[in-house]
């Protein structure tokens, strides 16, 4: 156990595991299939949960986007979720070319071990002696003074429309029901909702939780009151929580 | 002028100097012409390999630039009593690849491409003068863009940018090992 | 060790120190006795002299530092000045601009109209002799003021300020009441 936890803490990322799994289980990077990705990555961070060791949100947030990936993949028009899958399989591409190109620049790093000089210290006359025509500072003025303009036109309105609509992720959402489960093991349903102001809120959290219900990651209890992980952290968040 | 003291001028003004100087600058300051810095320089450099100096003349971008070997980089921080510089971590090296492939660029690129917090990183990067603040975007918020140093074209061996390691090949898939650092 | 190696290392500690260098330091630095370092530099000095080089090594009391010939001075004198009176840059244009039509003006109302800090601008503007201080302003925090140079009316062939290119619409202009600091 020992020696998983060291292999554990050695990842920089989620992309980090992510390419690890990848290269360990030979799938194509360029066509990952999202169903076995998602199950060794939580098999991952539910290791990390059993060491207790802490998992940062990063880490947390992947597990999100995978499995919102997965859920929307099972929706009859598969085009979102291919568009996802893409936008991930393109950032795990980019992200393996740089880990690429670091162990290349790696191996040209000598140390700092090449000394240079300060500069001798002379006594300087800094008097500026170049000569300009006189309207290069009515061409500097103009521009100057645009630039101050169009400062000013930036008022709150032009922001309203980013602003006054605010839509709540449903990623988000798994995210945020991951993590009280990670602190408190069992969550009681209608307490999950009660700091929660907007509508969009609560839906996208309500989806959230059935999502995680689908892909199996959390259960239900029978009186349908209060929501705890599937699986073997069960048990053992139980008793944390009740200590 | 006699050649052997021209390229003593162009020693003098590099050894008073310290910094990286500019090809016109050394142009200037010598009287001689731009084309022919370059040869004068190359010939200094000869002068340190014959008599086995430590000291060699290091281009970085378009300037030149008076350094130690690193050989001799024990006896240095002996008597400078510095410490030898940890090695660079991998998270590091990573921050500075995708600086250095795709700058002036923001910590939130950075950390897109990483897909973890690298804050903490940039800035210790700063205080090793391997990066530094190259001003604001001119994008919403302002955000700060970074770059490399000159320093950090030192530390590499690298005379500019374009003396960068070119990119592996994108469509390649990508196994472990490669990959592990 | 080769002799030319210790030299060498004499050599590269002199180099990067800057300062000068005490006998003890050099000894224990390179691992040499402190007898033998005189030699070693007597040695060094001749290297520089037979490849007539502008390097020399200077005795100070107890201690060798590592210096240019005199005859180089004006050499280094027009690289190092050179290096400060490049031609301003397009930012240091805008400060300069802001402060001649507004004059005295505090850092803050500079900033205000360029959006960025431009604290680093008005210093090295000082340092030409193009911006002074001109006494504090009499709001809260007394802010300093600046103002233009004569040096600067003689860089832009101005007699007085009044001369300065009319601008386009006067009513347009900022002017300091708009914009407290």
């Amino acid at each position: 156990m020992a020696e998983l936890s060291f292999k554990l803490e050695k990842f920089e990322g989620p992309l980090d595991l992510l390419l690890y799994l990848i290269s360990k289980h030979k799938l194509n990077i360029n066509d990952i299939p999202i169903v076995s990705l998602l199950e060794q990555y939580m098999e991952y961070i539910d290791q990390m949960a059993e060491q207790d060791m802490e998992i940062a949100g990063e880490f947390l947030e992947m597990a999100a986007r995978l499995i919102y990936i997965k859920t929307v993949s099972l929706l009859p028009s598969p085009e979102e979720a291919e568009r996802l899958k893409k936008e991930l399989e393109g950032r795990l591409v980019e992200y393996s070319l740089c880990k690429k190109a670091a162990a290349l620049l790696g191996e040209r790093y000598n140390g700092g071990s090449i000394f240079v000089r300060s500069p001798l210290k002379i006594e300087i006359d800094n008097t500026y002696r170049l000569v300009h025509d006189k309207n290069i500072l009515l061409e500097t003025y103009k521009n100057a003074n645009l630039k101050y303009s169009w400062k000013n036109e930036t008022t709150v309105s032009s922001f309203e429309s980013i602003v006054s609509k605010k839509v709540v992720s449903v990623a988000s959402k798994i995210l945020y029901v991951l993590k009280k489960l990670y602190t408190f093991g069992t969550v009681k349903l209608d307490g999950i909702f009660e700091d929660m102001a907007g509508r969009s809120e609560r839906v996208a959290t309500f989806l959230a939780i059935l999502e995680l219900t689908k892909s199996g990651r959390i259960l239900i209890s029978d009186d349908n009151s209060e929501i705890s992980f599937c699986g073997p952290l069960r048990e053992k968040r139980h008793v944390l929580a009740e200590v | 002028m006699q050649l052997d003291e021209k390229i003593s001028i162009i020693e003098a003004i590099l050894f008073a100097s310290g910094d990286p100087v500019e090809i016109e600058k050394l142009s200037f300051a010598s009287g001689t012409e731009q084309e022919t810095i370059p040869k004068l320089v190359k010939m200094l450099s000869d002068r340190y390999e014959e008599t086995k100096s430590a000291l060699v003349v290091i281009k970085l971008n378009n300037s030149y630039q008076l350094a130690t070997k690193s050989e001799y980089a024990d006896y240095i921080r002996n008597a400078l009593e510095t410490k030898r510089s940890a090695p660079l971590s991998s998270a590091a090296l990573e921050v500075l690849t995708i600086v250095a492939y795709n700058q002036p660029v923001t910590k939130s690129f950075i950390e897109h491409i990483r897909g973890v917090d690298s804050s903490g990183i940039v800035n210790s990067l700063i205080e090793k003068n391997l990066l530094e603040e190259a001003g604001r975007l001119d994008v919403p918020g302002r955000p700060i863009a970074y770059r490399t140093t000159d320093n950090f074209l030192r530390c590499f061996k690298l005379s500019s940018l374009d003396d960068l390691p070119v990119l592996p090949d994108r469509s390649e898939q990508v196994s472990f090992d490669e990959i592990t650092v």
